[in-house]
């Protein structure tokens, strides 16, 4: 097939406005040629340097350590790559300590929105903070699930949002004549079935309202969720400041506080009634939505515990098989007693389980699936980058190379979008998929560093124990 | 790739056939071992009443016999070594130039002198080599001796003198052994039981010493060992790692020792800081229980509290101590301490993070070489627990009570500066956790007293048994009182 | 049917609220307590440093503690002794003339002397006072000291007394106990503390003693006390019932020491059977491991291989030995041994069926006064593990070997006869599990003096701490020796 | 009420008094509602002759009866309760040595069990059996001695003396499970000889359900095994459930490795590890045969309440769901067997069958010639006139009054028993009203409150603490037999 190549003018707009990507088709933005993709790379990557540099404190700590004054070429980007625990680099005691206004200090070291004026003083735990800062600012701030204990903090704005919900649309769109070329056709019209918390500053919820706001005209009527609620950040945080308290002995017990604590029993209380608020919205959307198509979105155990309900009513094929499945993120560490992939489409009626995609929440545009030959395609608005892990030195953008995967996302405009992942990526920069995507391939292989070095019947004597929290592992597994 | 055999050694037996492939760790190198499922038969010892031999032994026996093995675990002359050597630097964490000195002077372990004060000063010669008798206040008579058992030691690879260690104490409480060896160092037990072998053969300690590698969790090894008609007292070394494999098979009958992971600290009074020159002293001490090792080890410190003071001229000491601190790490001799062998990609990550950070940590150095964080506030960093790689960081305080209230029961050693400060803080520091008080810069020399992580390995390896004798004519029968 | 309550003691506080029932054994007597969940926060002393006020005090104080509680604790003038005593009348498997016995003599275990012998055979009192020095071959000048710890007691019931040693052990190791009581003796622990309130309500060792009941496996309550920010030890008594649930909480920070359950044996030389006189002397002691305090406890003898042979007249000697041992058992005196209230039904079952259906069996006695079983093979009956109420099984032996063989992990104490043949067997019989030997007859004369169940429970109670000094004018820094090196590692 | 039954009893005397009293296990040609519409009185009267010829039958035949009645100077029985101290406990049906079977002494167990049946073994010699199964095929070839074993936790199997002569009494009473009384919906059972039989487990071995069994295709099938289909068609093996008790003893005791296996059962351990590796196979064939040729017909199913929700929950990952006509007859045994139930497991077993309802419960043990009793509507459990029904202290052991409501241990002395002493003494604590206080469900004679209590529960795992007795431990029969392979 003849693809479409790019017009000039779409290539300046997108050189104007990277975030407008979205409004591309998927198999238009993979049409474009690479060169034309990397031009507009290079002219976004110069602007944002050039005026972020001087409004994002920690970007000039590192230009100037790296003494980088400008850059002239992608490769110089690849020093200033922060790691993703730049995002959590804030001491935990704050949070103890209930000293928002410190932690917003900190936050302001990270993006070009000005926090200075922000008043924080009175905000109760790290949800009102962050109910504080959605009001007061154009920030609204996405942080992780935590699993590693301390929670990460993304300065996201509201407008960057809006490239988010558009990528997430695209993300369900096949590539040229893929089968899910026109999964598209009446998207607006489905209603969106969301197997998790609806509120909160999670990806999901985040996601959540931007679909909403940006896709839907604020008509929350589009989303229903198995929990209305909020996933709160308090007690997402809580596992990891159980841990540092005991790290910090007799000190560190002392700030643990009764608040906390009892926050703790709350939630887990609350999460006794889970199995019962899963029925009910089990049966609610069999009784409202059965032989449908709709949207469906959760995390893999989330959506798969929706699968058992189904099951359990001896229930199978609920939806229209061209239903669309947004089941983003990996088992969180579940172990599935059989094939949940299976057991999902056979609830939901589809044949083939949604393609795995791949991407990361710091990144505002950048989920996307695996081609039909399982290779995976940065977005044209991600810039890759692969570094050696021993060296931090940028491997040649050429051939296959293997290394740590880092990124810059053009979308990102109010703080620095070059971020480097803990992810041992594996990358053929020069031999275009045969399913016809231009651009770099990414394989499909991809493994955490930290598991790799992992432990592996290793017995030493040097270490201390973890403060583990059932009730807390328990939740961060059933997050997206 | 290096690729090893590890033997399977059952009691003076050595099997070498290489059924199962293990992957070593860091991608490294792998090795092959004998299947022990395929030899459960003769792994636990037949009968308890085979410990018989070696309590026929003397002491005396004992410490010639370890003398001798000593003798012959010279690095030089000793092919097991060399091999477990090689196979070491492709697994450990510890350089070639470290892993070379601890090898050359891992005999030293078995040296007389060492054996003696192990076994005099932990429980007792004589109530090792007999029965030690007493008058008891309320009549008769009563002997107790201590019993060597049927023991599993579970052990910890990150330093090979733990190989050795555990197998020269074994010898000395007369127990049973069988080493269940780590991925991390497969070799060094098996390199002294293959020299015992070679010495002697039919020796009761020989007879006595099997080690074996499995991997940790294998249910068919371990349901089939871990019952009490096999095994009187299992010793894990590295916590959680061990436990969680091993609690279940906890039952009245077998006694589980565990030698906790633990980390280290430091503490060091204003006196440090009161000249320049003093501050490089106490740095250079302060250096070597950092970097001794390439911070491998539970002695190492990680964090160190320093009485600087947090206002601003603290900070500015704190700083400069930082500089002076790094130096010294940097500038230790190549068979103490060098850069980072296995780097732990997490904390790499952490400290560019706060290299690059704003407001809260000055970092001296990173990436391989090692760093040296200070905390800006009178707090250690949040994955302090990660520390290694020589990463210390710098805590300054202004009350004492800070370092106090941090020690918990995850504390080792902690090495002080002044020696007065010691005296001043050791009751405190000892009921909140510490097991370990030392003279900064001494933490990685061990007096090898009995006390260990709190408490008395040793003496909890034996089987204490008592054996009292009334008669009539002295105590009356219960039926006639 | 009694009501009884039964407090929460908390560092000298008393809880007294009735929020739980539970049901007590044997249908006999059912009690009230306080809900320890209410109290979570409460129970485990926050930090272990609130131990240091028991650093302010020395040896002595300690003794003198202990000697003025031996004063208030004569049963006669105690009303809280008086009524753990009513309680474990219907709890406990003990008659009343034994636990009468029992409870007079509980005192003894406070009275000074007793505590200082104990303290110095078993750890040592400087240790315990303070450091300990040591010069040491590496150079280093070393200190020990033995440190109190913050400790949990899960406590058997089947004797009262297991609860007043705690107590006292406690006090001398100045560590914070929590004593986790059993169904079967709920408020004896309780009396001690008690008494302690009344006597010095705000000294240490009374401030670092609480007692409660709760369900053991209450998992809601226990997961949050067992955790290393908590607590430093947990004694348990009892086997797997008590250990199954409490395994899960082993974990780094938190040392598990096991006082299991054991059963005890007698073994008894042919010289026993030489003469009449001799033998009478061997049924006489043997009566006395078996019967003293009703065989209740671990130490007392329930399997007796006798060296008699096996042939018809070495059956024929075992079986009068028998009858001998069963007389004994009836003439014991009732402040030692009395019939039983009742036989457990399930042993008296077992017993009427060998009656009425083996050949390999003969059973003297039965019901109240107890029974002597002989084998008239070398092997113990069946559910040997569930002889008491004065019941053993004689099992004759031509070889000593079998005795040997059969002693496991499970065996504490096994009585001899003659004491030659003590001497004779005790490595092998040690090498096989056996913790503790005793010439036959005095089995239930337990020397609390050193170890105790093979293991030296007091010493692990203490945390060991070490301190060295070195001079690096006598020793250089490692940086600067070449063949530095540590013996241990770790 | 009363009288219309009195009448169904009088309308149609298929019996004389005099048949039953010398015949009483013909109490099962009756209907439920006929036999169980006896007006009191003339039951009691029958148990009493019944019984004193029960007692002389056996007196002089079975040795353990002779002893019993002899310590207790019981002569003849003319009044029921004499017969109170004549029960005997389960202890006595496993009081020989356990070395027996560890050794394989097989010849003195046959002299053992020569004390407890009406037959004479004494020309008997099994000394050439190897293992339990050989000795109980032994039995089988040789005698008409069916003995049938418990699952024997502990490893010390009961053995109880059953001979063919009771296998129809078997057959029917199981049928008579399934119905109903009066005018209760299911009072009128028909066609139970046309319906395919599903059991959830093994259906070969000397256990009460495979015995059942062979029973039933026995009396209603001609001995067509066809009728029958089991999730297991192999043979539970007495050894390996010995075995299994045996390993939790020696563990307890620490003494694994001193654990002896017979050498036939070391002979068989391939055959073992075969049954292991079949097990999956056959649970699929008998799934496959559930849902071809069963599917949907109308069936008898039986099994214990673990082997069913096993069986549902095979079910529902085998996509097998209202597997069977909801007009089946459902026969669910046993409780929990000590093992932990997923919540719902009622509804779980009931979708995968595919009826309307959990089937009301039973009770019996299997020392009754009919294992089961189903709960009438008022959830009470009334025995059939061939069990006379003891109260006995469990204290004292004294015998309770025989009349009103009385709760202590449970005891019986089962009528339909033609070859060994049918008294015997559970360890059940029941709550039970003597005829003279009937049901309001209608039924004559006596009946048990649902309340029913093992003493070993009331008794112990209560919280009891004592530094004296051994522990507890689980149970890998075959991993050892397999282990000990190698």
């Amino acid at each position: 097939m003849d693809k479409p190549t790019a017009p000039q003018r779409d290539v300046d707009l997108l050189g104007r406005h990277p975030e407008r990507y979205p409004d591309l088709t998927v198999t238009q933005q993979y049409s474009i040629p690479y060169e034309t993709v990397m031009d507009i790379q290079l002219t976004v990557l110069k602007k944002r340097f050039d005026t972020l540099v001087h409004k994002v404190p920690v970007l000039a700590k590192l230009a100037e350590s790296q003494r980088i004054g400008a850059i002239n070429d992608i490769h110089d980007a690849a020093p200033l790559l922060f790691p993703h625990s730049i995002y959590k680099s804030y001491p935990l005691s704050l949070l103890e300590k209930s000293r928002f206004d410190l932690l917003t200090k900190w936050l302001g070291t990270l993006t070009s929105v000005d926090l200075s004026a922000v008043d924080v003083s009175g905000c109760v735990g790290i949800d009102g903070w962050l109910d504080a800062m959605d009001s007061q600012t154009e920030l609204r701030i996405k942080h992780s699930s935590g699993t590693t204990g301390k929670l990460s903090f993304v300065p996201r704005t509201l407008a960057e949002t809006e490239a988010t919900a558009k990528g997430w649309r695209r993300s369900f769109e096949g590539f040229g004549d893929e089968p899910h070329a026109n999964a598209l056709a009446g998207f607006e019209d489905l209603q969106v079935l969301l197997v998790g918390y609806r509120k909160g500053a999670l990806a999901y919820p985040r996601m959540m309202d931007a679909a909403v706001h940006w896709l839907y005209g604020d008509d929350e009527g589009k989303v229903i969720a198995s929990n209305p609620g909020r996933m709160s950040a308090d007690v997402l945080s809580l596992g990891g400041r159980l841990k540092a308290a005991q790290d910090k002995g007799e000190l560190g017990q002392l700030q643990v506080s009764p608040a906390l604590l009892a926050r703790r029993a709350a939630f887990v209380e609350e999460q006794k009634a889970a199995p019962q608020r899963l029925k009910a919205f089990f049966d609610d959307i069999v009784q409202r939505y059965r032989g449908r198509r709709v949207i469906i979105v959760g995390s893999p155990p989330a959506v798969y515990d929706l699968a058992i309900e189904a099951r359990k009513a001896g229930l199978t094929d609920l939806f229209t098989p061209d239903t669309l499945a947004s089941i983003g993120g990996g088992a969180k560490g579940r172990v599935f007693e059989e094939d949940y992939k299976k057991v999902i489409c056979r609830f939901i009626g589809m044949e083939e389980y949604p393609l795995d995609g791949f991407g990361m929440s710091e990144m505002c545009l950048g989920s996307s699936r695996m081609c039909l030959l399982g290779n995976i395609h940065p977005l044209p608005n991600l810039i890759p980058f692969l570094l050696d892990h021993k060296t931090g030195v940028l491997l040649p953008r050429e051939g296959t190379q293997t290394g740590r995967y880092g990124w810059f996302d053009l979308a990102i405009q109010t703080h620095w979008g070059g971020l480097l992942s803990g992810d041992r990526v594996t990358m053929t920069w020069d031999e275009p998929c045969a399913c016809g995507r231009a651009g770099p391939v990414i394989h499909s292989e991809i493994r955490r560093f930290t598991e790799i070095e992992g432990n592996d019947d290793k017995i030493t004597c040097a270490g201390a124990m973890d403060a583990h929290d059932k009730a807390l592992e328990f939740i961060a597994r059933q997050l997206g | 790739m290096a690729k090893f055999n590890v033997p399977l050694i059952l009691r003076g037996k050595v099997i070498e056939d290489a059924d199962i492939e293990f992957g070593g760790r860091r991608g490294g190198s792998s090795f092959t071992s004998a299947d022990v499922r395929e030899h459960l038969d003769e792994l636990p010892l037949s009968t308890p009443s085979a410990l018989r031999d070696l309590h026929q032994l003397k002491f005396d026996d004992i410490a010639d016999f370890l003398q001798e093995v000593g003798t012959r675990l010279s690095f030089r002359h000793n092919a097991y070594l060399q091999e477990a050597y090689e196979l070491s630097v492709t697994t450990s964490g510890l350089s070639p130039q470290i892993l070379k000195v601890i090898y050359e002077t891992l005999g030293q372990g078995f040296g007389r002198s060492v054996v003696h004060q192990t076994a005099d000063k932990s429980i007792g010669i004589p109530y090792l080599d007999g029965w030690v008798g007493m008058k008891l206040e309320t009549g008769g008579h009563a002997w107790t001796r201590a019993f060597g058992a049927r023991a599993v030691h579970i052990i910890a690879g990150n330093v090979p003198n733990v190989a050795a260690m555990s197998i020269m104490r074994n010898a000395v409480i007369r127990s049973d052994m069988i080493v269940k060896t780590p991925s991390n160092d497969p070799l060094t037990a098996a390199a002294v039981a293959r020299t015992m072998i070679d010495m002697a053969p039919d020796h009761p300690i020989t007879k006595h010493l099997s080690v074996v590698y499995w991997k940790g969790g294998d249910t068919r090894v371990e349901e089939a060992l871990y019952t009490p008609a096999h095994v009187d007292k299992i010793v894990a070394w590295g916590g959680l790692a061990s436990i969680t494999h091993i609690s279940k098979y906890i039952q009245p009958g077998i006694d589980l020792i565990t030698l906790d992971p633990k980390l280290s600290s430091t503490i060091i009074g204003k006196e440090a800081f009161a000249s320049d020159a003093t501050m490089r002293e106490v740095a250079g001490r302060a250096a070597v229980d950092i970097g001794h090792r390439n911070q491998e080890a539970c002695h190492n410190a990680r964090v160190v509290y320093i009485q600087t003071g947090t206002d601003k001229e603290g900070l500015t000491k704190a700083n400069r101590f930082a500089q002076y601190l790094y130096d010294s790490i940097q500038a230790l001799p190549p068979h103490i301490s060098g850069p980072a062998v296995a780097p732990d990609p997490a904390l790499a990550e952490e400290v560019d993070a706060l290299k690059m950070s704003i407001g809260y940590y000055e970092v001296v150095g990173g990436g391989p070489t090692g760093a040296v964080i200070v905390s800006q506030i009178d707090e250690p960093v949040d994955f302090a627990r990660l520390l290694g790689n020589r990463v210390a960081n710098l805590v300054p305080f202004d009350s004492l009570e800070t370092p106090i209230r941090s020690t918990n029961a995850y504390t080792q050693t902690i090495g002080i500066y002044p020696d007065s400060l010691r005296m001043e803080l050791r009751d405190r520091l000892a009921l909140h956790g510490a097991q370990r008080l030392v003279s900064l810069g001494y933490a990685g020399r061990f007096a090898n007293i009995g006390p260990h992580d709190g408490i008395e390995p040793l003496r909890r390896m034996c089987k204490w048994i008592v054996d009292e004798e009334y008669r009539p004519e002295s105590v009356a029968l219960a039926s006639m009182t | 049917m009694a009501q009884y309550h039964v407090p929460l003691i908390i560092r000298g506080r008393i809880v007294d609220d009735a929020d739980v029932e539970f049901g007590g054994r044997r249908g006999g007597a059912s009690f009230t307590a306080p809900d320890v969940k209410k109290h979570t926060d409460a129970i485990p002393l926050g930090t272990p440093s609130s131990l240091s006020d028991l650093y302010e005090l020395n040896f002595d104080d300690i003794l003198d503690y202990l000697g003025e509680l031996h004063q208030r604790m004569a049963f006669g003038r105690n009303p809280y002794l008086q009524e753990a005593f009513e309680l474990a009348l219907s709890t406990s498997g003990l008659t009343e003339p034994l636990l009468r016995r029992t409870y007079q003599m509980m005192r003894d275990c406070f009275e000074p002397n007793f505590a200082r012998e104990f303290a110095d055979s078993s750890i040592g009192i400087p240790y315990l006072e303070g450091w300990v020095q040591k010069r040491m071959g590496n150079g280093a000048m070393a200190s020990i000291r033995a440190i109190g710890a913050r400790a949990v007691h899960v406590v058997a019931g089947n004797s009262p007394l297991v609860s007043s040693m705690t107590v006292m052990r406690n006090a001398v190791l100045r560590s914070d106990a929590i004593i986790k009581t059993p169904s079967n003796d709920p408020l004896t622990a309780a009396a001690c503390a008690r008494t302690m309130i009344d006597m010095a309500p705000d000294h240490p060792i009374t401030k670092h003693l609480s007692v409660g009941y709760w369900k053991g496996g209450d998992s809601s309550f226990e997961d949050v006390l067992y955790q290393p920010k908590n607590i430093e030890k947990i004694i348990a008594w009892g086997g797997f019932a008590s250990i199954t649930h409490i395994a899960k909480y082993i974990q780094p920070g938190i040392d598990l020491i096991t006082l299991d359950p054991k059963l005890s044996s007698s073994i008894i030389g042919k010289a026993a059977f030489q003469d009449e006189r001799t033998m009478a002397d061997a049924a006489q002691r043997m009566a006395i491991d078996i019967g003293s305090n009703n065989q209740e406890a671990c130490l007392n003898a329930r399997v007796a291989y006798i060296e008699s042979g096996t042939d018809e007249d070495g059956l024929a000697k075992a079986n009068r030995f028998g009858e001998m041992v069963y007389a004994a058992l009836q003439s014991l005196p009732p402040a030692l041994s009395t019939p039983v209230r009742r036989v457990e039904p399930q042993l008296a079952e077992e017993i009427h069926s060998l009656k009425m259906m083996s050949d390999e069996h003969r059973v003297i006695g039965g019901g109240n006064n107890g029974a002597v079983i002989v084998s008239q093979t070398s092997e113990p009956v069946d559910f040997a593990r569930i002889l008491t109420n004065r019941v053993a099984n004689l099992v004759p032996v031509d070889d000593l070997e079998i005795p040997v063989r059969s002693v496991t992990a499970y065996t504490q104490t096994i009585g001899i006869y003659p004491d030659e043949l003590k001497a004779k067997l005790r490595d092998r019989l040690a090498f096989h599990g056996a913790q503790r030997f005793v010439s036959l007859g005095y089995a239930a004369r337990m020397s609390y003096a050193g170890p105790h169940d093979g293991l030296e429970p007091l010493r692990r109670m203490c945390k060991w701490i070490i301190e060295e000094e070195y001079d690096p004018a006598e020793t250089p820094l490692p940086s600067k020796s070449y063949a530095e090196f540590a013996v241990t590692d770790a | 009420m009363q009288d219309h039954e009195t009448n169904a009893y009088l309308r149609r005397p298929a019996l004389s008094t005099e048949e039953l009293t010398a015949a009483p296990e013909k109490f099962l040609d009756l209907t439920i509602t006929e036999m169980h519409s006896i007006p009191n009185g003339t039951l009691q009267e029958l148990h009493t002759r019944a019984l004193s010829e029960h007692f002389t039958a056996m007196v002089e035949r079975v040795p353990v009866l002779a002893l019993l009645a002899e310590e207790q100077h019981v002569r003849e029985i003319s009044d029921i309760a004499q017969a109170g101290p004549l029960l005997l406990s389960h202890s006595v049906y496993k009081s020989y040595p356990l070395s027996v079977l560890e050794n394989g002494r097989f010849d003195r167990l046959t002299r053992w069990l020569d004390k407890l049946t009406a037959h004479d073994l004494s020309a008997l010699d099994a000394s050439a059996c190897g293992s339990i199964d050989e000795w109980i095929d032994f039995l089988d070839a040789n005698t008409d001695i069916r003995v049938k074993h418990s699952s024997g936790t502990t490893g010390k199997l009961s053995f109880v003396p059953r001979s063919i002569s009771e296998m129809d009494t078997v057959a029917k009473g199981f049928m008579r499970f399934f119905e109903g009384f009066g005018d209760e919906p299911d009072a009128h059972l028909t066609g139970f000889e046309s319906l395919p039989i599903i059991h959830a487990g093994y259906r070969h071995g000397a256990m009460g359900q495979a015995r059942l069994l062979d029973a039933v295709t026995r009396y209603f099938h001609g001995g067509d095994d066809s009728w029958v289909t089991t999730s297991n068609p192999g043979r539970l093996s007495a050894d390996v459930l010995s075995l299994g008790g045996r390993i939790k003893g020696a563990e307890q005791r620490g003494e694994l490795g001193k654990l002896k296996l017979a050498p036939g059962l070391l002979a068989r351990r391939d055959a073992f590890e075969k049954e292991q590796a079949q097990t999956e196979e056959r649970t699929r064939a008998f799934f496959h045969d559930v849902a071809t040729r069963l599917r949907g017909r109308r069936v008898v199913i039986s099994g214990t309440v673990p082997q069913l929700v096993d069986l549902a929950e095979e079910g529902g990952k085998h996509g097998v769901m209202g597997a069977f006509a909801p007009d089946s007859l459902v026969h669910i045994a046993g409780g929990s067997k000590g093992r932990v139930l997923p919540d719902g497991y009622r509804e779980q077993i009931v979708q995968f069958i595919g009826i309307d309802a959990y089937p009301r419960l039973g009770y019996g043990m299997t020392e009754m010639v009919n294992a089961t009793h189903r709960a009438c509507p008022l959830d009470h459990y009334h025995f059939r006139p061939n069990i006379v029904p003891f109260i006995i202290d469990p204290q004292t052991g004294e015998q309770r009054p025989r009349k009103g409501t009385q709760t202590g241990r449970f005891g019986f002395v089962d009528l339909a028993v033609k070859t060994h002493w049918g008294g015997f003494l559970t360890g059940d604590q029941v709550t039970l009203s003597f005829g003279d206080t009937p049901c309001g469900c209608g039924r004559t004679g006596a009946h048990v409150d649902p309340a029913i209590r093992r003493y070993s529960e009331t008794e112990g795992g209560d919280d009891k603490i004592t530094c004296a007795g051994a522990p507890d431990a689980h149970n890998r029969a075959l991993d050892f037999i397999t282990r000990v392979a190698e």
